[in-house]
């Protein structure tokens, strides 16, 4: 697997909605020590909702089939993480326009894409314990094994690696959005909700582009 | 009618250890849809579905040509917030999200469109993070179909920042007073710019305070959102179990009341020879007697303060499924406050006395 | 403004092994005269006391001059019953009672001498025993004064007594329809025989009944009445907490109604062709949604049995305090009693729509 | 004391009013196991209010002392105990009219008054649970003792202990009414709430006509 195809972004998604609901109970009892204790339920039924509605996506482009489960997935969930998501999710579709294929190349533009959109809707910036803390190392991660000319499998794991580096580091963060924002500094100490089901999506890209 | 047994598969998981949760339900995850399909069936002269979504309610009359339309949505587990306010005077369509879930883009701009009659559309709604964003790409999807669309956030809970950072307050009950006022102005015939002015006028002299006594559960998550001990309140709590000023023994109600007029009066500020409306708000749980306990010591303080009663709402205005506690909302009454206030308002929820 | 942590040492007591009661009250002992005050400041223009008595409330614009008085009254406890259905089609006094306790015979002699217009008074009340001896004292005393008073029990609960012992039956949310048609029937100018008849109309046929799933608590008694088990509820259960049909596990909403429909409907009997006014009630702790969700089945086995819906009344009719539950009421509309329901009806506690 | 006088009676309702409180939870226990509970609240303040009420019948008839005493127990704790109650005490008043003194020999007659009131005001037969079934045997009681020449201590103490055993009695017995006629066969086994009351009292009664 050199370049992922729309076959491959599909594999990935499929996996996504068959892993994620099982951290339903993990990610409300996260999300509730920050607010509400909504986010397991948005990310198992949005991600059950992406899964649905991949049949209808076969014979799409790859920046097609991201932006569309991305507005799936907030259709369904529709919440803070879920209009973050699906944000992030079409603006990276949208990086790489219609093209049939992403390269590793491709990869650190379309996660900038996506964090550059995040911002834009939600106002965040770095260091305020939001998916903006994962996805921004996770991109200079990629952006070091592209220019070092590494392979996908082992840029995908790196990238993992680096989420969860930074998923530690916002732990010291305190949360400036959403419900954690009224929480202040009492949000020391626990990781960002939102940027561990962002991790625990990535490990499952990294599983999904192992096997090539 | 059969399948009842095996839904039910999913209601026993209501509890946690010594805390169970009893709800008169069925299948959790249908419980939003249930909910709406009832108050469809009981109120139909009144309310009706927006074209294009199973989410979306609008007035049973609507759109009303050539009227500027106020747009809600939030999160369900709120009655009367957000649905019970749609009516005459008051909102013309309202989006559903999931219990304490902000609803879909697409369902916010079907409300939109739907109650759209030719001369804009408010988006009037709790500064909630997830609403804010989902609304925001809901108005730009209006705007690309030609709908002119205006936003005030309501934000009256003044524990939850600094007055300085208002912008980050977050909504409670007083979403009430910016309804009823912005309700008003539109069936006034006033302009978008207009009505816009008369929500945030409502909302920057609307403040608030709440206390939580227990918890609520989120129907399909299954368990409470937090746990408050035996003998504990919170005190400033929001209206989904948001972290509130402080935890602490449970004290009799005059104190309690005490303590939020000390936080609600100097916010504004509210000061002698101010006219103002209260809102005596119960979250689901507590008895209507002791809401009126309260209004008592509410009245006390105000009349030591020098501030005018101008309408007590008094009841069960913006609840939080089975949570047991209250909050109180001050609204001043400046400028053309007082005359949208008392402006005529229907709709099966509100008792608005006299009419 | 002080003593507050004083008498708080009564509310600690409030709790039961692992069920603690937690109320937003001062002193319990205190709590029905406090409940009042707050009424009335935040109603002076709706209620006033009756001349005599702390604990007796009246129209504010009565007595109405020739006009049938229709007075009731009872314990505390059950806000909008009893004070919250004064109005003009509605109620003209009511006596107050300690929190599920008979008021006095001098209370309800006050309700009714100050309520009296000269055309004299219907006692109409729910069929409990310390009510009804009350009651009949101060209807003796009443007499002895030169007022002509008449009396109707409510007696809507269908559990409480089989069909041909119907004078034993006790009376729950069903209080609602007899105080709606007697209050619209004195109204239009009618006798008292003719009141008495339309309240005893609105009697026969209205059929209740109701579901558990918590307890409630007397202040003053500082303990739950009854305890259920965390996952039990009980079917049939009265607004004191008298005992009910069984208790059982809890179930869905939709089998919760179902049992309920299918005592209720045969008890007058209900049948096809029939029209009839729905209320489902909420016992104080039950989330509005949930209320919905009921109807919605009500509907459905309404439906299917060929009978009508002419209104339908979802909310908090009838309290218990804070217990958690639900009951469902319907009243067959035969005769006069469309057209008495439709009549206008005015009070801050009850929405009448359309108006 | 061959005779009660007006003092006699105000020093044993001032006993009452001092005993019966200490009975609240006893009283709420067992009434709740029959219908709501309220009944050790309602004993406990009527009997309160009896006491504060002695202070302005000073000078008064026996009668009138009880009579008035039974309206000042139901104004301040109206119930179906409270109206059963006053009912009681002013039949018992009225029985005894305008006299200074009762003797032994009237008690008879003033328990038999009682009896007759209660089951006016509310329609119970003997045998359906209710303060009737220790009302009349406790007449009958009073009864024999007059006849025998018995002295006012002693007859008391045969009275109470004839409430006791009768009491014992309404165990068997079905309720019909008060909200625990809506138990009805579940009422067996549990004596008669109101009956207890009425035991205490006479308890109260005997101990207080002992001394003499
Ligand atoms: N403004 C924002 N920008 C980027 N990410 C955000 C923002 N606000 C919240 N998030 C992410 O969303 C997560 C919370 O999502 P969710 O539980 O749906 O929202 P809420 O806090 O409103 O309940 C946070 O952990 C954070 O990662
Ligand atoms: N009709 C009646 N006649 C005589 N005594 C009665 C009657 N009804 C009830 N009682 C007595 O009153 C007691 C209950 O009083 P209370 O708790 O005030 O009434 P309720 O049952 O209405 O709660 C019963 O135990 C019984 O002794
Ligand atoms: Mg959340
Ligand atoms: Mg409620
Ligand atoms: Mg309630
Ligand atoms: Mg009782």
């Amino acid at each position: 697997m050199g370049k992922l195809t729309a076959a491959d972004v599909i594999a990935f998604l499929r996996l996504l909605a068959e892993e994620m609901p099982g951290y339903k109970d993990e990610l409300r009892d996260l999300d509730a020590q920050m607010g509400d204790g909504d986010l397991g339920i948005t990310v198992s039924i949005g991600m059950k909702a992406i899964g649905d509605g991949l049949a209808d996506l076969e014979g799409e482009e790859p920046g097609v089939i991201l932006a569309r489960s991305g507005m799936n997935f907030n259709r369904a969930a529709a919440s803070t993480f879920g209009a973050i998501f699906a944000t992030a999710l079409m603006s990276a579709g949208k990086h790489i326009g219609g093209r049939d294929e992403i390269a590793l190349d491709d990869l650190p533009g379309m996660i900038e894409a996506a964090a550059a959109g995040v911002s834009a809707r939600g106002g965040a910036r770095p260091g305020e314990k939001t998916i903006l803390d994962v996805l921004l190392p996770m991109a200079e991660a990629l952006k070091r094994e592209a220019e070092g000319g590494s392979n996908l499998p082992d840029a995908a794991r790196r990238a993992h690696e680096a989420c969860v580096a930074a998923l530690e580091r916002t732990k010291e963060m305190e949360a400036q959005h959403g419900r954690g924002g009224w929480l202040k500094e009492k949000s020391i100490g626990v990781p960002d909700p939102g940027s561990t089901a962002i991790c625990l999506m990535v490990e499952c890209f990294a599983r999904s582009v192992a096997g090539s | 009618m059969d399948g009842g047994r095996e839904r039910y598969g999913q209601c026993t998981h209501l509890r946690k250890g010594a805390s169970p949760v009893k709800k008169l339900i069925n299948d959790p995850f249908a419980f939003v849809d249930e909910t709406i399909e009832g108050i469809l069936l009981a109120r139909p002269d009144h309310l009706k579905r927006c074209e294009g979504s199973g989410r979306a309610l609008m007035r049973a009359d609507g759109p009303v040509e050539g009227k500027v339309a106020v747009v809600t949505g939030g999160g369900s587990g709120h009655i009367p917030v957000f649905l019970g306010y749609v009516g005459p005077g008051l909102l013309d369509a309202v989006s559903i999200g999931n219990v304490f879930s902000s609803p879909s883009p697409d369902d916010m701009l079907a409300a939109t469109t739907a109650a759209h009659g030719g001369a804009g559309v408010l988006h009037l709604y709790g500064n909630y993070s997830g609403d804010v964003m989902n609304f925001g790409m809901a108005a730009e999807m209006a705007e690309m179909e030609g709908i002119e669309v205006a936003t005030a956030l309501v934000r009256d809970d003044v524990v939850s920042a600094p007055v300085e950072e208002m912008d980050r307050r977050r909504a409670v009950a007083g979403l009430f007073f910016a309804y009823k006022i912005a309700g008003a102005r539109a069936e006034e015939g006033a302009g978008l710019a207009e009505v816009r002015a008369a929500a945030d006028l409502a909302i920057f002299n609307t403040r608030s305070m709440g206390v939580a006594l227990t918890s609520c559960t989120i129907p399909a998550a299954g368990e409470p959102t937090f746990e408050l001990g035996e003998n504990e309140m919170e005190l400033g709590m929001g209206i989904h179990g948001e972290p509130g000023l402080r935890r602490g023994e449970i004290m009799p109600a005059d104190d309690v009341v005490d303590e939020m007029m000390a936080r609600v009066l100097p916010d504004l500020p509210f000061e002698a020879g101010d006219e103002v409306a209260v809102l005596v708000n119960g979250l689901g749980a507590t008895p209507p007697e002791e809401l009126f306990v309260m209004y008592r010591r509410v009245r006390a303080v105000l009349d030591d303060a020098g501030i005018g009663v101008h309408r007590a709402y008094i009841g069960e205005y913006a609840t939080s499924m089975e949570m047991a506690g209250a909050s109180v909302s001050l609204l001043k009454l400046e400028g053309d406050l007082k005359r949208l206030l008392d402006a005529p308002a229907y709709s099966p929820f509100l008792p608005q006395w006299p009419l």
